[in-house]
């Protein structure tokens, strides 16, 4: 519709050697470079399998009412394939396309029945082709979104006035009510989370914490120890674990001056 | 949206609901006050050359396109009425070789520059374009906008992909919103374009939108 | 034509470059080119309408009273060419007997409603439809919408705040209503979203609220 056709020769180049790969932007195209017997393949992004398709379909200048099922699927697999050597991840939607060309390559390839009344027996592409032609005419209108859009952003409104503060625009849809209530059902989570890590602090591990920090520490002041409790009852459980080491003589409090930090260090 | 918490941004509520709603009052006592006041001392309008002053005025200063309608309201005259002088108006507008158009848009009248300007307009605002819209979203669009209101399955399925990313960048761009449920197995939630949408692509309504057969002649005629 | 990788990546829309070749650009490269080019060939005006309407133009966008200093540095030209360019606009534009006028203020000009409409203009701004909802509010209401009936206190503590004040201006604006005493202590009232609710966010019935689940079939890659 859009893109330069490129005629290419119809892949007579089954296995084809490794091609020269090139990663471009935006033009898909599997151009043949005839100074050698390899392939050069620009390769594009495509929005989905219907997508790929039919600009294989245009590549080989085949009708989209008369696909050629054998020779398009094995372009399709081939493209796969290519997309997969370059470690780009294939997404389930053109793997599962690929599973419906197959299928239906095996059909094609079935004798009909010869018993079956003609037009009894409906084509077994109908279904793709009705698809086909159902996107193409979105990828189309795509098309013109784009340039309407373009349009539009070459037009340009009045700059904010005073009285525009008083009512933004800004909407709000249903959605984000949801996402409001999301975030606050989030806040509460986070809440919850504190709550049980909480609970899960033991006095025997206090006092392993609060070892742990005089040993390694060789000095440790009390206030730093403190301020790591998370809530008032761990902050319970330190003042307590602090009277407890002191009790068993583990450790030994003191202050270098009047009113001034209270240090701990373990007891010689 | 903004998200941040205890800032003072407002959010409208959807603009389209409370049109169709006419509107929908708040009992904030003094704006009660100043229409009960508006009520006694209705304000007329003097000649034709008047009416139109004034809804010149009223478009520049709304910040959404300007329907006949509410002017109407305003001026307590026939919506009739306002749509001539509006006519005539626009006449005047667009026939100025100006940098200005007046233009019909989601529904109402909007003063806006002409795009012919446009490189002299950025490059006094030093703006970028600024919205961007994958390609993967614009296809999502137009099946939206041609289907609506449908639900993700049946987009997904004319696309050919099962990823709904796309809907979910439509629907946080505000370009699409929820339609209510469709009456089937699950109840699926249906989606459809908003006045947003409207605007962003200079659409007086959807019925400007070119007929999708007319994509179909043109497709077909491709291979 | 342009193709995208299936998700988010977003192309710059440049209409420059569409009216340019008509095609969608993407790629970095070429994209860094055009702009590389613009700069190279300066935006030339081509005759005095031309300018004039591009005066205007900036005028309008501009957020703060335009000066021709500053026109004169986009259009390139001499601050005297575009000074009477400024001149011929404003005696166009204040010559006409319309509702807007191009007055100069601070050392600049900008468009503004004539004073003799002010009234009509006020009485506008009055008119509009006012839903302005705070973030507060809004997850208040999102609360209520979700919960209900509940209460008070309830509300308060899943919002994790201590402020009710946000209920009062939902009540103000009609969103919310009482719906009954709860049965505890207290017998507190219970609150629930109203029908200007649903009609403001275009539901048929509560039911057609978005479920945590229609949110997660969006999020989550695959259906």
């Amino acid at each position: 519709m859009d893109e330069p056709l490129k005629a290419t020769e119809p892949a007579a180049v089954e296995d084809a050697a490794p091609a020269t790969v090139k990663v471009a932007g935006s033009l898909p195209e599997i151009v043949p470079d005839h100074t050698t017997d390899d392939l050069k393949i620009v390769m594009g992004d495509f929005e989905g399998p219907l997508d790929l398709l039919l600009h294989l379909i245009r590549q080989e200048q085949v009708s989209i009412y008369d696909i050629p099922v054998a020779r398009i699927t094995d372009e399709y697999l081939r493209y796969l394939q290519v997309m997969q050597n370059l470690d780009m991840a294939v997404a389930g939607d053109f793997l599962v396309m690929a599973a419906t060309l197959i299928e239906l390559k095996t059909k094609m390839l079935l004798p009909r029945d010869p018993f079956a009344a003609v037009e009894e027996e409906a084509d077994p592409r109908n279904e793709l082709v009705d698809q086909l032609l159902e996107y193409q005419k979105y990828k189309a209108a795509a098309q013109m979104l784009w340039s309407r859009a373009t349009v539009e952003r070459a037009v340009f409104k009045r700059a904010e006035l005073e009285t525009d503060k008083n009512n933004p625009e800004v909407v709000v849809g249903v959605f984000d009510l949801l996402r409001v209530f999301q975030e606050i059902l989030g806040r509460h989570a986070d809440e919850v989370l504190l709550e049980i890590e909480r609970e899960e602090i033991s006095m025997a591990e206090m006092i392993e914490r609060l070892r742990n920090m005089v040993m390694s520490a060789g000095e440790l002041n009390l206030r730093v120890f403190f301020e790591r409790a998370r809530s008032r009852s761990e902050l319970v459980l330190a003042f307590l674990s602090v009277l407890e080491l002191v009790r068993t003589t583990e450790i030994k409090l003191f202050q270098r001056k009047t009113f001034g930090d209270i240090l701990a260090r373990v007891a010689s | 949206m903004a998200k941040q918490q205890g800032t003072e941004q407002a959010f409208d509520v959807d603009p389209l609901a409370a049109e169709a709603d006419g509107e929908l009052e708040t009992a904030d006592s003094s704006r009660e006050a100043e229409r009960g006041e508006a009520d006694l001392t209705p304000l007329t309008v003097q000649n034709v050359g008047e009416r139109k002053a004034i809804i010149e005025a009223l478009i520049y200063v709304s910040d959404e396109p300007l329907n006949a309608k509410s002017v109407a309201e305003v001026l307590k005259e026939d919506p009739s009425v306002v749509e001539a002088g509006i006519a005539s108006l626009v006449e005047e507008f667009n026939g100025r070789a100006s940098g200005l158009q007046l233009r019909e848009v989601a529904g109402g009248w909007q003063f806006a520059t002409r795009p012919e300007y446009h490189e002299h307009v950025r490059a006094f605002l030093k703006s970028r374009p600024s919205a961007k819209l994958s390609l993967a979203s614009l296809e999502t669009l137009a099946v939206i906008a041609y289907k609506q209101p449908i639900t993700v399955p049946e987009i997904l399925d004319i696309r050919g992909v099962q990823s709904p990313s796309s809907i979910k960048t439509l629907l946080d761009k505000k370009l699409i919103v929820a339609k209510g449920r469709k009456e089937a197995v699950g109840r699926p939630m249906m989606y459809g374009t908003s006045k947003a949408f409207l605007i962003q692509f200079g659409l007086k309504d959807l019925s400007e939108l070119p007929s999708i057969e007319d994509f179909e002649d043109l497709v077909s005629g491709v291979v």
